[in-house]
């Protein structure tokens, strides 16, 4: 049992947080009064309107939810959303985050970054968080260039991006935001777009209903600095022959017409047509527990089409996701098992300290 | 030959040995001793600088310097009287910090050839009589330990580490003080180790008889009890009465207290300290860097708790764009600096008041802060529980200017009970419902102070950031009115805080008079006692201590103006000072030093009479 | 109907539209056509704040003010004598700064219900006669392009985008311009889509002979060349500016400039300029932040580039603990502030001159660096260039401070020639070999300058780092004495500067007198015409401007007390006036602004006429 | 080709970096005049030593090379070497570098880093340095605690380290250097230890040969605040059967009789026994540019024992080697083609800018 503060008092006391009354939320008991400033057409609309939608399902009171943002387009979102929101500074969100949730676990906190804020300035504490495994969710917005500066090129733009910095293309390899999320200990890693709310919305419950630091990725189109980055996942035509969902226990399978699969020839991926010479008994079957899995989905994209001359498809859903103990959570049980062990905090008897005399 | 039995009024004593030779823990226990005795003391140990030397070699010296009296003591001392040196490094590192005519007593094992290179002497100092100027006492400290210790079968190395009990008890013998509250302390700390215990106590005893019966040396002496304040006293360091400052005022406000720290020197055991109290509702988390610690209490202040923050210049500056969304955000956040030599990395072990600017200026645009400094080891407490009071009533972050000095150096403390405690007064915004008019996050009393809103509580759900705010809403405003009235608010806010601290009193010395010096943080001792001196002297001096910088007491500028001069020491290149010369165009003069160590008095006497000439014959 | 031809010393018109409208360029070409006419002219573009807003809203609009006389022209104007309207939400943002009885020229087609609704309009503001105290002009603008584009099949998109040029065609009938560069500029930019080129002509040609037919308008005006210097000019916004002076300090020191930086507005124009530029032996490295920036540039610097970095203050904020290594390095370094409105992220495109106390004292310890300031768009080439210079010859970082007027506005400028241009004078520690005594990378030479000893340079290996260093050798030290001598000798070399740069000028007026205005950066335009008015009806009142700031020229002291008053007007809440109160003892008085725009003329004219008022009262 | 500035002339001029000279060196050539100040026993010594042996094998000028540090007890490291140094401020090392190597492609540059500077405040920079593949080599001395500071954990450290700043134990799971490095695009990561000084100079030596960041993590013991951390591997008794050193093509095979080996079973590792059931040819061949054998070998440490009940050993060399332009070269080939295509540059001509006038 741990102390009792201010804190728990007044939330105690004040009647907070009925589920029952958060039960009859609706999307729009999600949305803010303010009027929303992002450019015509810009992807984030439908990142805001699939995380209102999916608010209700949680089943949590409004009161319990904040949404902690660094600097950027994608960073202006808490204002959009009728929870408590702090808009930071430029990639510090899951520094403040963590501060929040250690000393506050009985919150749902939400992490809303963009490529740049979270793989340029804040990638350290992008990696420190997901090696603490932090009961936070993280929304990764990555359009693949610096909106809110108009147009400079990011962490995640490919080789040879031609942006305001880089008249002459750009020479840094980009990260890999899933592979730097494995390596930096994540435990749960996925991937979504923009332009697939369903699949979207589905990806939001499971990043909430995961416990620890959730890393979901998500494609979202910049359509004046950068439009189209990711047509080629997005485009109804190219989509079924370009992309992967992933579903556990479920055979890597994908193509227009269901016609192809991805299978390890010993630790080599691969993919084939499922015509006769391979049935989906073949295929690769998806593991989100598997960390070696997850590296080489996350890596599929660079693996250049071998043998059979296909290209590997991007991999959509949850890669990765296995549980292990949160910080928060210890944080909580280590300051408890203190008051087991020391007993009740006795200020004097700790301002009095091992030795004193009397002066008379 | 009879021993001459001599009474002192204070004396200087400075332990010196190599890191290994428990010096640290030799003049804390000669302090515990010396307190229980009822003498006033302060003390200040002197580390190695970061990276550990090799033993034996000058910059792996590990010093303790302790100032004791029957009068008031206010500072460890300017040079000492007594030189304890456990090795020839040990005596080439403070021989210049001993007065001529000083007594030294040396370790001779610790001056045979390896040691001798060691230390780089070509020559045996003691050999060459370039000790003439002191009394020198040869003792072979670890040959007489080895021998008290004879049949015991201990290991080398323990024998070797009680050598410094025999120091320890041969200077009670020389000032007559009682072994007892020391074997108490041996006896507790051994427990487990019986025959450690015993091994030590045996060569403290050996020590103190040495002293009696060896024809050695020639007096002793005695230092009465100081006519100190009556009451019961504890002796603390600085960085510990900063935790317990915190601690204090965590209960005090009822809030659980969250820090987010990196450790640096010398502010480490700030973060050491508060993190053995977790039972008393208290997170602390070591960050990755000094802007996760920061933003990490950030956002425990916006959950509701009392964030704070502990570092030292290089980490501070860090954190100045945090601190600065703290500003916009109106939340309670408490900084800690205890400063260090700078610039840069500059001397991390060394004393300097430096950061007073930075404090102040170092954030981008129109930043207000307010700003403590305590004025001594024990000040420590009421300095760090008035940084979170100011912090948590006033909605604002605070910075709390502690330094090496202070952080480390010891003093007696009649320590407070609870009940002497202010209660901090926090009041959250309460939850609401439909029918409530809408909350408004900006909306101000009348010290200009905005309401804590956490979540957690129905119907307050908003958003805060470091855009612009229109007051009263807290929407992102770029509206031109607005942000001449929000960059003036957040001043006012910080200037009210005026009416809620002490009006400056003067420590010594009329209200109206010639000259005043000024000082701030840890130079009040030094400067105290200077004072004490000069207006025994007849000089016409007052001696004004900020504790509080930002906002300054309201009473400042009018009480400065009673004074034809204004002199303002700092361990710095004029920082207060210039602040003073700002707000009310006073002619104030410095004095500074900038060499890593804190004033001597009698140094600090003559720049004041320097100072003071050139003043009236300007 | 005869229309009359009138003359004009000095007009302002603001075109304002939806960021799509294209008024950026409108106004861009006006401003050259008036250029080339021989007038002189200020600008200022207005973008809407970062995030895009929707079209047809108010916070999406974007505007381009001119102001251009026979006279000297110093600002953008205050109030604007003609409004250009290209949607509701334009006349909405923007009819507050329209002088009572100007002129507003408004595209009806923007005044539908639909635009009416976005701008948040319950009434059409052109029918409930809300405008009456203005002259307005409805033009369907948007007709009039379509219709003289019939036949010519373009995009919809194609045919909206022209519409400007309809608008500009007729503004340079009211304002007897001609068309011919603008034509150029068309058939230039449009080289590849002619088309598109002769679409845009057309409807150019076609607003222009509007103004001639339709019986609306009822005057034109002629504005007759300014007497300006007399040589060939440019046009340039400050930011490119700051990039040229950049270039041109890497040339005339013949040294590869490498620039670390991390965008931010406004500072990221100057990224974008310089990685034009890799021919010219530059080396653009956008970091993944700013520590990294200035990092890079530090390491720059020590393989003997010219290091720069560039940011904003919530950037600059950053950049400090670096800063106070590249001083304690004694390095040279460049650090752009392109300072934006604060604290924390605060206002990011709009304007304020509030980091200067930051860039004084925003480090950790005693860490002097020097300082300079432009005070206008072309100044910013002579300023950057001087910050190189001072940089590299004194071996000591530069803080130079510009702001986003100063960035984005733009003047005429009579460009320099190479040949005009000071040489840089660089020295590299020359190669040893074993003979020479060894290498001592802290000897000093009477300016108390280090030299430059790069990698690559046999026989001078050495080692530098952030700790307190000898002086002379360079090595580690932890002396007293020592750090003094450096802390004091780092501020000597800083202030030494001060022999370096030329003495502090008046502006406008006498030497000595009744009242002096004392300014910085880039309020230097409002200034000097507000001095200028007030001279003429009769004040003493003269003005000095600073461009050099730490160190301030040696005879600044001696020039302010010579006035009776010295006023300080400023665009934050007083920060040069709290310098020159401090270092002078000078009872100077502030003007503050802190509204996120520069001063107006004719306010900053009535703030001085109340401060003297009160002044001479007291 | 490209601008000749005043650094080119000056240097070709100044008859710099002849290798002949450079042939003649010894290891005490390297050694600097500053006393070394670590604590006696300290693991950083024998590194030291191992890098003063090293430098006359790379057959480069002594004044070609520059060794950058942060902040730390390795961080020291420079002042003991006579070549040129900075000791920089704490974590930012890799940035400085940076800065230098883009700008100065003539220099060997070197980066000593502690695991705290490097994993902890230097983390971001870290990990940019590896995505970038700036042509430097990094050694990390990992000693799994803070040693300057005087012994708060490291974020290397294990859960449950009482350390002066964790009392209680610390929580955070720990990063794993070579795992992080992988994710963060690193293309040259190795391991070495302080206790077996030949194969670590064969380290740094590969380190020097890698083009492209070459991330060298160096076990260091800290005798005063840690010691012992990583006896299991230095102990001479345990070491064969607790390490096992990677030799490309070479089947990995570990233990005091060369008794044991790891087999892939599929995806999975596993250890086993060379007596009859398996031998050599069954076992894992060494690949160092496998990168899903390079994860592998990374998480080595964390596979529990299976099946056969045996526990994996940690692997020391080469886990990761591939070539990947470096950021440095192709700065430098862009600035080139620059010239080439913009020309000479024309000071005059850029002043003038597009448009002028005459004033008379
Ligand atoms: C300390 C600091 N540095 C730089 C900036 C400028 N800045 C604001 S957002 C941003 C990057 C935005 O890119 P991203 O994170 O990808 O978000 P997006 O706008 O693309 O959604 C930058 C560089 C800032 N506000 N603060
Ligand atoms: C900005 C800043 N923050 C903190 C410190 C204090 N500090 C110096 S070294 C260090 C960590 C050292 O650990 P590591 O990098 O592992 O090096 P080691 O001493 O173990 O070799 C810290 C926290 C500092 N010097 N500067
Ligand atoms: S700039 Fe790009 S990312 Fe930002 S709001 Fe516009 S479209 Fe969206
Ligand atoms: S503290 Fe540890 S790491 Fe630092 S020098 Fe001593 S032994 Fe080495
Ligand atoms: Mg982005
Ligand atoms: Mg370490």
């Amino acid at each position: 049992m741990a102390l009792q503060t201010k804190i728990d008092e007044f939330l105690n006391g004040s009647g907070n947080g009925e589920i029952a009354e958060a039960a009859a939320y609706s999307a729009k008991d999600f949305s803010s009064d303010q009027d929303v400033r992002w450019c015509p057409g810009c992807g984030d609309y439908t990142i805001l309107k699939q995380a209102q939608n999916v608010m209700p399902d949680l089943g949590l009171a409004k009161e319990d939810i904040v949404f902690i943002s660094g600097i950027g387009c994608a960073a202006r979102f808490p204002y959009y959303m009728d929870t408590f929101g702090m808009h930071s500074i430029h990639g510090r969100a899951p520094a403040i985050a963590t501060g929040l949730k250690v000393s506050r676990p009985d919150l749902s906190v939400w992490i809303i970054t963009g490529d740049g804020d979270s793989l340029s300035i804040g990638a350290n504490h992008f990696v420190q968080l997901l090696r603490r495994n932090v009961n936070v969710n993280l929304m990764l917005f990555n359009n693949q260039i610096y909106g809110l500066t108009k147009g400079q090129y990011s962490p995640t733009a490919p080789e040879g991006t031609i942006s305001k910095s880089t008249p002459f293309g750009s020479l840094d390899h980009p990260f890999n935001p899933l592979a730097l999320s494995l390596g930096a200990e994540g435990a749960f890693v996925a991937r979504a777009m923009d332009r697939d709310p369903k699949h979207l919305k589905q990806m939001m419950l499971r990043t909430h209903q995961h416990k620890g630091t959730s890393m979901l990725e998500i494609y979202q189109n910049c359509i004046v600095f950068n439009d189209g980055a990711f047509e080629l996942f997005t485009d109804k035509k190219s989509r079924p022959r370009e992309t992967i969902y992933l579903e556990q226990g479920e055979p890597l399978i994908f193509g227009a017409d269901k016609d192809k699969g991805v299978r390890l020839d010993g630790l080599k991926p691969e993919v084939v047509e499922l015509n006769g010479k391979y049935s989906e008994e073949d295929l690769w079957v998806h593991d989100e527990t598997d960390s070696t899995k997850a590296h080489l989905l996350s890596r599929f994209f660079e693996h250049p089409a071998r043998g059979s001359g296909l290209l590997f498809p991007r991999p959509f859903g949850v890669l990765y996701a296995v549980d292990r103990p949160c910080y928060d959570e210890m944080v909580t049980t280590q300051n408890q098992q203190a008051m087991e062990q020391l007993g009740e905090p006795d200020l004097d008897a700790l301002l009095r300290g091992p030795e004193t005399w009397e002066v008379k | 030959m009879s021993i001459k039995d001599q009474e002192r009024e204070e004396v200087t004593i400075r332990f010196a040995g190599d890191s290994g030779d428990g010096m640290q823990l030799t003049g804390l226990l000669f302090t515990n001793t010396t307190a229980l005795l009822g003498n006033d003391l302060r003390t200040l140990p002197e580390f190695p600088a970061e990276i550990r030397a090799p033993a034996g070699t000058v910059p792996g010296v590990s010093s303790f310097q302790l100032h004791f009296g029957s009068k008031e003591i206010m500072t460890p001392g300017d040079d000492c009287d007594v030189l304890v040196a456990m090795n020839s490094a040990a005596l080439k590192a403070n021989l210049a910090l001993l007065r001529k005519g000083g007594v030294i007593i040396v370790n001779t094992a610790g001056f045979d050839k390896k040691n001798l290179n060691l230390a780089k002497y070509d020559e045996n100092p003691l050999e060459n009589n370039s000790l003439a100027d002191y009394t020198v006492f040869e003792v072979d400290v670890t040959k007489f330990t080895k021998e008290s210790l004879k049949g015991m079968d201990l290991s080398y190395k323990d024998e070797e580490r009680s050598k410094n009990m025999f120091v320890l008890g041969l200077l009670y013998w020389m000032y007559n003080r009682p072994l007892d509250s020391t074997i108490d302390f041996l006896e507790g700390k051994f427990a487990k180790k019986p025959t450690i215990a015993e091994a030590n106590i045996k060569v403290l005893k050996a020590g103190y008889h040495f002293g009696e019966t060896a024809e050695v040396f020639t007096s002793r002496f005695t230092i009465k009890e100081a006519a100190l304040e009556p009451g019961t006293y504890r002796s603390t360091v600085g960085n510990d009465a900063t935790v317990l400052g915190l601690v204090a005022a965590a209960r005090q406000s009822n809030l659980p207290l969250f820090l987010g720290s990196y450790p640096i020197t010398p502010a480490s055991d700030v973060l050491h300290g508060l993190s053995k109290y977790k039972h008393f509702g208290i997170t602390t988390f070591q960050a990755e860097d000094e802007i996760a610690a920061v933003s990490s209490a950030i956002g425990a202040a916006f959950g509701g708790s009392l964030g704070v923050t502990s570092s030292s210049g290089p980490g501070v500056v860090l954190k100045g764009e945090a601190i600065g969304l703290a500003v916009m955000l109106e939340l309670p956040l408490v900084v800690l600096n205890i400063q260090r030599a700078g610039p840069s990395t500059g001397m991390p072990t060394k004393i300097e008041q430096s950061d007073l600017m930075q404090a102040v200026y170092g954030r981008n645009g129109e930043s207000p802060v307010a700003i403590v400094a305590p004025r001594s080891p024990a000040d420590c407490f009421d300095m760090a529980f008035e940084a979170c009071r100011i912090s948590l009533e006033h909605m604002i972050p605070v910075m709390y200017l502690s330094d090496g000095y202070l952080a480390n150096g010891s003093e007696p403390w009649k320590y407070p009970q609870t009940s002497d405690l202010k209660k901090i007064d926090v009041r959250f915004e309460q939850p609401r419902n439909g029918e409530d008019e809408p909350f408004l996050p900006y909306l101000r009393d009348d010290r200009h102070v905005r309401t804590w809103a956490i979540p957690g509580t129905a119907g307050i759900e908003h958003r805060v950031g470091g855009l612009e705010k229109e007051d009263g809403t807290g929407n992102i405003s770029y509206e031109a009115e607005n942000h001449q009235k929000m960059v003036k608010l957040r001043k006012a806010k910080r200037d009210k805080i005026a009416d809620f601290i002490p009006l400056q009193d003067v420590d010594q010395g009329n209200e109206k008079g010639e000259i005043a010096i000024l000082g701030w943080g840890s130079t009040y001792g030094a400067i105290r006692t200077a004072v004490f001196a000069l207006r025994k002297e007849g000089h016409d001096v007052s001696h004004i201590h900020l504790r509080y910088i930002s906002p300054f007491p309201r009473n400042l500028e009018t009480l400065l103006n009673n004074f034809e001069h204004v002199i303002v020491p700092e361990l710095n290149d004029g920082q207060l000072v210039r602040l003073i010369r700002d707000q009310y165009l006073i002619p104030a003069r410095a004095i500074n030093k900038i060499k890593g160590s804190p004033f001597g008095v009698e140094e600090l006497k003559q720049e004041i009479l320097r100072t003071i000439e050139t003043e009236t014959l300007a």
